[in-house]
């Protein structure tokens, strides 16, 4: 193979055919709620530790349904599971649940 | 794909493109890569169709490729464009059609500019005075010179030699078209068929008895994108854009690209031999490319000419497999040999592209 | 003596207004173009949020005109303004002397193929809301054949400069999460899809119809404008749009692409407008007196309007406007018309 | 009255008891010696199973236990205590504590009496070898009272026997009462018994009316007391001179026989299963797993009695009362991994149920081993921690400086720049405290009227105590947080840690072992200033009532200190249930899966509990109960009433 000194470089579009359904409906029989985020984002602005780290539910959400879920394990791998977010969560989802099921269920390749 | 739909669209868009007396201004980038293109063009429409295309050899560059490359201002490019605009006047021509995409949407900018700024202008005016002591005065008629192949299209037709058929199959080639973003992209209404569904090469291409391949990377660019390619660091952009064309277009198998700007051709072309080379893909058959003409060059095809005479030796994908689909008789052994007889040396061969 | 009115549409304001004036004991006449009843409504099949049919409410406003002089495939030919009074030809022959004149003439849905970026027409598998109302009404499309993917594009023709409509339609987004929750209750194994700008689910209810399509149907809510759709060989469509929550630029593939095509001023009420010379806003409805104090009544005296005429409203705020003109024609039917002295002082200080 | 078919052994002298079968056996010993054969089996076994799966350390802490004087009384007061008497239930519910303990204590003495009337009359009998295994059960079958011969001493036992069995007779006669009617007994819930349940259950309850029966009938030959010789003429009375009693000692057998089989897989286990957890834990020794070692034990001690089931504060929805510390523990025992995680996770980790536990079974605590089977090892990235907690340290600067650099600020006109003092008391209010800022706004506010010279540890957000972690299971990870913690506080050089999260409190006091520096929750605190005269506060008549926070109440036994607090300010009125039996808030950290709906609905009847004696503000002490009541009593069933909810430091 020639090295032009240049290549193809991977394209930053999520592509939603490559989400795993499968693994979706997993997580939403141990915790539902994951379905009824609305984006609002008040859970990362309480963060704990999003003070110090990118830390983000409602990313990592996002990130599990645009087919991303490492994506979605590093969002969450610096939470202290304090459960501000639950607190202020204004669709009263169970947070911290949630947290442990995604890096339960996606944590296993 | 509902075919009554794009018709629906094309009748939405057409442009009125005079029939005859054109000022033709060249592409700096295909007299370079396709010289042949462009003296093809002049050929069929003046010696085979008779008609009356001047060009003259004070014409310069558009400035177009310093302007999207952020290294000349406007006013500046603009003035080269009013000095293209005061010859044409000078010889007596209404009508300016330019063998450049890049120009033609930029002639396009410009002309759409001073309409809505009419001081901006008057200013030009006033610079091409100061720099070159000449007035300008603007085209009646703006056309691309594929506008005109277009328009011509059913004339070619009647005087081919051949079709876009597979002679062993009778079946018509796929044929994907590739419109230079700039052609309509900016301004939907100066291009045959608008920007979604553009009708210029698909015109043609039916004209001619091929079968249009509508691929769902259809409207991306050919990856060309000025400072994308002009960096070296930038061009795996550049590279993956074209790439992701391909990888769209292959599942319908082409045996044809058809293009009508003068950097398409060159990067569908190029890029295919550095895919293949640094990956080992290939998108034709057998491990060929997939060739990616001009519209001239096409033209010239389905009328006899000569591929060697249409320079289509030029392009680095290996067009021989696409002449014998069409059932062109070409002499191998003179591909390489100049205008005057001379060998001019073959390039070497590819690991991967055949 | 009973004072005539004609009212110009047979949509639900048209009918609403119509019921109320004739309970109210004036003549009224009703027009419409088309050869039934019910404007959209007729070719609805459930209303958000609790899934109403349509039928059943279109009937019922149906059965609240009887008295009412009604003209179906009629339109107007030409129209006089008197002293006070109009002077209508309709296109059936008879003309009416109206003493107040309702423009109710609707709006019509933005037509899709003019976004031509997502192929409607073009492409075999993208159809718009209505097409879904209509295969919800009559189980059958050939372009819906058991979808395993579907996406619903929120603003088709709404809050667009470029299809020529800066605003809101305000009824797509509820419609599009009902619609999505119809389409999984016919499909459900299917994926739904919903990309949306801004969801604006204002309305009571509304809210809990998001929440149950989230919660119980599973729809994916995707903000951000699909921006181009192009066929796949085997027709199935790749959608491409940015999840602008996510800040990423996305690609899906899909089965079943359905438009939220948005609301347009009705053509043919634009006609009539330009008969009567009435004053129409930079977005394409009419212009009114007030739009906070008298939105049921035009810049002309005698001519009011109701219903989506001013704009884009649900069916319920339709229902309340009519029921507002009516009000407001009886006002000026009582407390100005049938003073010939001093018509004109009183026009100018209470129209 | 001799029956004919039996001879009796010439007696060589006069005594008073007389062994009637020569051979000390009869046939129908055969279910019962089966039964307790199988049962000390399987108690030995499982004894030796149990103890091997403590760690060395522990077990050997276990056996040095039995020998520490102060152990062995502990241990025997328990024993007699929990085991015997069940004073625990007696305090709750007096009918059922009197049901238990005559069953537990009147079996007891049945048995004990009986060893000891065959050790005074037939001590031969006691070998083993001789039918010691089930002689002293059927004692009354085997031997024969001479006539005439009855001693004060015999009589007195048989009346003790006659005694005993009548109240254990009423005991059971209450059990099965209770089977039907429970909540006469004061239990608004019961358990659901299993199959093994019911075969013990109907055994155990036949077993002593078998034994009437059988004793009765053979009281004109072994002697008797009151009931057994009165039973006995009632069925001369009724069936005439000869009374066939063997069949009677053989149902007598059977049930026990069937008792003790079913025993090992029936909730009656605990019976003895307590004896050993009671050991192990008064030995001090934790759970390590939730279901091997102690743990083991101490699922078995549970004896399924159900009282959990109406501490718990789910109980407010029968759909979860599945979710309740005896059920988790029964599936425990039987090993349904996917019941005992959905039940684990589901758990407020209020604590009542171990409050209230007559065995003291830890049901939270097993549960949170539980957690941490499933999620400890979750992956994890905490690195972060050391830039949060050191960067006074990293940067070499003296302590006090070291808390400027995290801007830990000092307030008031007239104190000191904040880098030149050691603040003598730090305040930590924890992740929740910034979400009621109102707590933290009085706190400082309470703590300037008193003149106390404080720092606030994290003014600009700290990070997470840990506890929450570890009421996830993630001991790991909370180690990790609390290290950064721990470290952070340490360098400060404060004195005295005072917080106003009870769930940071319960941490750091029980995980974070400060050396020199005092722990203390802000109730604790304020309460010192004003008893100390430090802070002056005037009394109200605003009628209070004080929730008890979980973590406060129960996790760490604060009860006293906010109530005297509130009790200078305004007047405390009583909640239903208090201290240990307050009813949690329904915004604990402690469930993992409990949904929004569900919670509410725990904290409607929390607030219905606070609200009997119509007070005017409901008082807490804890950020999560503060802001859970807040929105609760703003939202519809509560409309009504205008109750205010305010938090401790507020109040004062």
């Amino acid at each position: 193979m020639v090295d032009f000194g240049f290549g193809l470089v991977p394209s930053s579009r999520m592509n939603l055919d490559l989400f795993d359904k499968d693994k979706y409906e997993k997580l939403a029989a141990i915790e539902p709620d994951v379905r009824i985020c609305m984006a609002c984002g008040s859970c990362t602005a309480v963060c704990t530790a999003g003070k110090y780290s990118q830390t983000s539910l409602r990313e990592a959400i996002e990130d599990i349904k645009n087919a991303k879920p490492d994506k979605a394990l590093e969002m969450l791998r610096c939470c202290q599971l304090c459960g501000k977010c639950s607190m202020v969560c204004p669709r009263g989802i169970n947070t911290r649940n949630l947290i442990l099921s995604i890096t339960k269920v996606y944590s296993s390749k | 794909m509902i075919y009554e739909g794009k018709q629906k669209i094309w009748s939405e868009y057409q442009k009125e493109i005079p029939d005859d007396h054109y000022f033709y201004v060249r592409s700096c980038i295909r007299q370079s890569f396709f010289p042949a293109s462009e003296a093809t063009f002049l050929d069929i429409t003046r010696n085979v169709l008779g008609k009356d295309i001047f060009e003259t050899e004070h014409h310069t560059t558009c400035g177009g490729i310093a302007y999207h490359s952020d290294t000349i201002p406007q006013e500046t490019v603009m003035t080269i464009i009013a000095r293209q605009f005061a010859l044409m006047a000078k010889h007596g021509y209404e009508n300016y059609v330019c063998s450049c995409i890049t120009s033609f949407g930029l002639y396009c900018e410009t002309m759409e500019t001073w309409r809505e700024y009419p001081e901006l202008e008057a200013k030009i005016h006033e610079n091409l005075w100061k720099s070159c002591k000449l007035e300008f005065a603007k085209p009646k008629f703006l056309v691309h010179a594929s506008d005109l192949i277009y328009k011509y299209r059913n004339m070619i037709a009647a005087q081919a030699v051949r079709k876009l058929v597979n002679v062993h199959t009778g079946e018509p080639l796929k044929v994907v078209e590739h419109i230079g973003c700039h052609y309509s992209k900016m301004f939907p209404s100066k291009g045959v068929g608008g920007a979604e569904y553009p009708y210029v090469l698909v015109g043609m291409i039916e004209a001619w008895g091929g079968e249009i391949v509508d691929y769902p990377e259809r409207r991306h660019c050919c990856g060309f994108g000025f400072r994308q390619y002009f960096i070296k660091g930038n061009r795996g952009y550049s590279l993956s854009n074209t790439h992701k064309k391909f990888e769209s277009m292959e599942p319908f198998k082409p045996d044809l690209i058809i293009t009508n700007c003068p950097g398409c051709p060159y990067f569908l072309d190029r890029w295919q031999y550095v895919i293949a080379e640094s990956t080992g893909k290939t998108y034709g058959q057998d491990g060929h490319g997939i060739p990616a003409l001009t519209y001239e060059e096409v033209a010239g095809l389905v009328m006899g000419y000569d591929p060697w005479d249409l320079g289509l030796q030029t392009h680095q994908v290996g067009v021989e497999p696409l002449l014998d689909k069409m059932g062109v008789e070409y002499d191998p052994a003179k591909k390489y040999l100049g205008k005057n007889g001379k060998d001019l040396g073959s390039p070497s061969p590819c690991a991967c592209l055949k | 003596m009973k004072n005539n009115i004609l009212i110009i549409g047979g949509g639900p304001a048209g009918l609403e207004a119509s019921a109320q004036l004739q309970r109210m004991g004036y003549n009224v006449i009703l027009i419409e173009k088309d050869s039934s009843l019910g404007g959209h409504l007729a070719k609805w099949d459930r209303l958000f949020p609790d899934g109403v049919p349509a039928d059943e409410v279109l009937s019922g406003l149906i059965r609240s005109t009887e008295g009412v002089k009604l003209f179906t495939e009629t339109e107007i030919r030409a129209i006089n303004r008197l002293e006070k009074s109009y002077n209508v030809r309709l296109t059936n022959g008879i003309t009416v002397l109206s003493d107040a004149v309702l423009i109710a003439s609707g709006f019509d849905l933005f037509n899709a193929v003019k976004k031509e970026e997502y192929g409607y027409g073009i492409y075999d598998r993208v159809i718009t809301n209505a097409d879904l109302e209509a295969y919800f009404k009559t189980g059958s499309d050939k372009r819906i054949d058991h979808p395993k993917r579907i996406g619903f594009v929120h603003c088709v023709g709404s809050r667009d400069e470029k299809s020529g409509c800066r605003s809101c339609s305000k009824v797509c987004c509820a419609t599009a999460v009902k619609q999505a929750i119809e389409v999984k209750e016919a499909f459900p194994d299917a994926e739904v899809f919903c990309f949306y700008m801004d969801l604006r689910l204002f309305g009571r209810h509304y809210e809990d119809l998001y929440l149950k399509a989230q919660k119980e149907y599973g729809i994916r809510f995707i903000r951000g404008r699909v921006a181009e759709v192009s066929e796949n060989l085997d027709g199935t469509l790749i959608v491409k749009a940015e999840d602008t929550v996510a800040s990423k630029p996305l690609k899906a593939t899909l089965d079943l692409l359905v438009l939220m095509s948005g609301m347009r001023p009705s053509a043919s009420g634009k006609a009539v407008g330009d008969l009567l010379e009435m004053t129409v806003e930079e977005d394409g409805y009419f212009a009114v007196r007030s739009g906070i104090a008298a939105g049921q009544r035009s810049l002309l005296p005698g001519l009011f309007l109701a219903g989506t005429a001013t704009g884009p409203k649900t069916l319920p705020e339709t229902l309340a406007d009519a029921r507002a003109a009516a009000v407001e024609i009886d006002r000026y039917l009582t407390e100005i018309f049938p003073d010939a002295r001093n018509y004109k002082q009183l026009v100018r200080e209470r129209w | 009255m001799t029956p004919l078919n039996y001879i009796l052994a010439v007696q060589a002298a006069d005594p008073e008891v007389i062994d009637r079968i020569p051979s000390g056996y009869s046939h129908f010993v055969i279910p019962f010696t089966i039964g307790i054969t199988f049962f000390l089996c399987w108690i030995g076994v499982g004894c030796v199973r149990l103890l091997a799966a403590i760690p060395r350390t522990d077990r050997l802490r276990f056996w040095k236990s039995l020998f520490i004087p102060k152990n062995i009384v502990k241990n025997l007061k328990d024993l007699f205590g929990d085991c015997l008497f069940h004073v625990k239930i007696w305090q709750r519910k007096p009918l059922l504590g009197y049901m238990h303990s005559a069953i537990a204590f009147g079996w007891f003495m049945i048995i004990l009496l009986g060893h000891i009337e065959v050790a005074l009359f037939v001590p031969a009998r006691l070998n083993v070898t001789r039918g010691g295994l089930f002689y002293p059960i059927f004692y009354r079958y085997f031997v024969w009272m001479n006539p005439g011969h009855t001693t004060l001493r015999g009589s007195f036992f048989f009346f003790l026997m006659d005694f005993f069995l009548l109240y254990i007779l009423t005991g059971i006669a209450l059990a099965v009462f209770k089977r039907f009617r429970s909540i006469v007994l004061g239990m608004r819930h019961t358990t659901k018994p299993s199959l093994a349940d019911r075969i013990a259950l109907y055994s155990l309850w036949m077993i002593f009316p078998m034994r009437l029966l059988a004793e009765s009938f053979t009281a004109d030959l072994s002697g008797g007391s009151f009931l057994t010789v009165g039973v006995n003429h009632l069925w001369h009375f009724l069936f005439g001179e000869k009374l066939l009693f063997t069949p009677f000692w053989w149902a007598y057998s059977i049930c026990l026989g069937l008792f003790f089989v079913a025993m090992p897989f029936s909730r009656y286990m605990h019976i003895l299963t307590e004896v050993l957890w009671i050991l192990l834990r008064n030995a001090g020794i934790k759970p390590h797993h939730p279901r091997k070692g102690v743990a083991e034990a101490e699922i078995y001690a549970c004896s399924s009695c159900g009282l959990c089931l109406d501490a718990c504060p789910m109980n407010v929805q029968k759909k979860n009362l599945k979710y309740s510390s005896v059920y988790f523990i029964r599936f425990l025992r039987r090993h349904n991994e996917k019941k005992i995680n959905a039940i684990a996770d589901k758990c407020l980790m209020c604590d009542k149920c171990h409050a209230l536990c007559p065995v003291g079974v830890d049901a939270p605590a097993l549960r949170r081993a539980q957690r941490i089977t499933v999620n400890n090892s979750l992956p994890y990235e905490y690195s972060y921690l050391a830039l949060a907690g050191t960067a006074g340290a990293a940067a070499g600067l003296r302590p006090y400086s070291a808390a400027a650099e995290r801007g830990w600020t000092r307030p008031g006109p007239d104190s000191c720049p904040a880098d030149t003092v050691v603040p003598e008391v730090l305040y930590f209010a924890g992740c929740m405290t910034h979400l009621t800022p109102r707590i933290i706004k009085a706190v400082e506010k309470v703590f300037k009227a008193a003149g106390v010279d404080y720092a606030f540890a994290d003014r600009e957000g700290g990070i997470c105590c840990g506890r929450p972690l570890m009421l996830a299971g993630k001991t790991e990870a909370a180690a990790k947080v609390i290290e950064a913690n721990k470290r952070m506080i340490e360098e400060s050089g404060c004195k005295t840690l005072v917080l106003s999260c009870p769930i940071c409190y319960k941490v750091f006091k029980e995980e974070y072992h400060f050396e020199g520096i005092k722990v203390v929750h802000y109730t604790q605190f304020i309460n010192d200033l004003i008893a100390s005269g430090k802070l002056q506060v005037s009394k109200s008549d605003e009628k209070i009532v004080y929730h008890d926070p979980c973590e406060l109440g129960r996790g760490s036994n604060v009860y006293i200190e906010p109530r005297a607090a509130l009790d200078k300010v305004g007047t405390l009125v009583k909640a239903a249930k208090e201290y240990d039996e307050s009813v949690c808030c329904g915004g604990s950290l402690g469930s993992l899966t409990l949904d929004n709906r569900d919670r509410a609905k725990i904290t409607e009847a929390s607030l219905d509990n606070l609200l009997v004696n119509d007070p005017d503000t409901i008082v807490t002490a804890c950020p999560l109960c503060l802001k859970t009541f807040s929105e609760t009593v703003s939202n519809s069933k509560h409309l009504l009433t205008d109750v205010k909810v305010k938090d401790f430091a507020e109040m004062i």
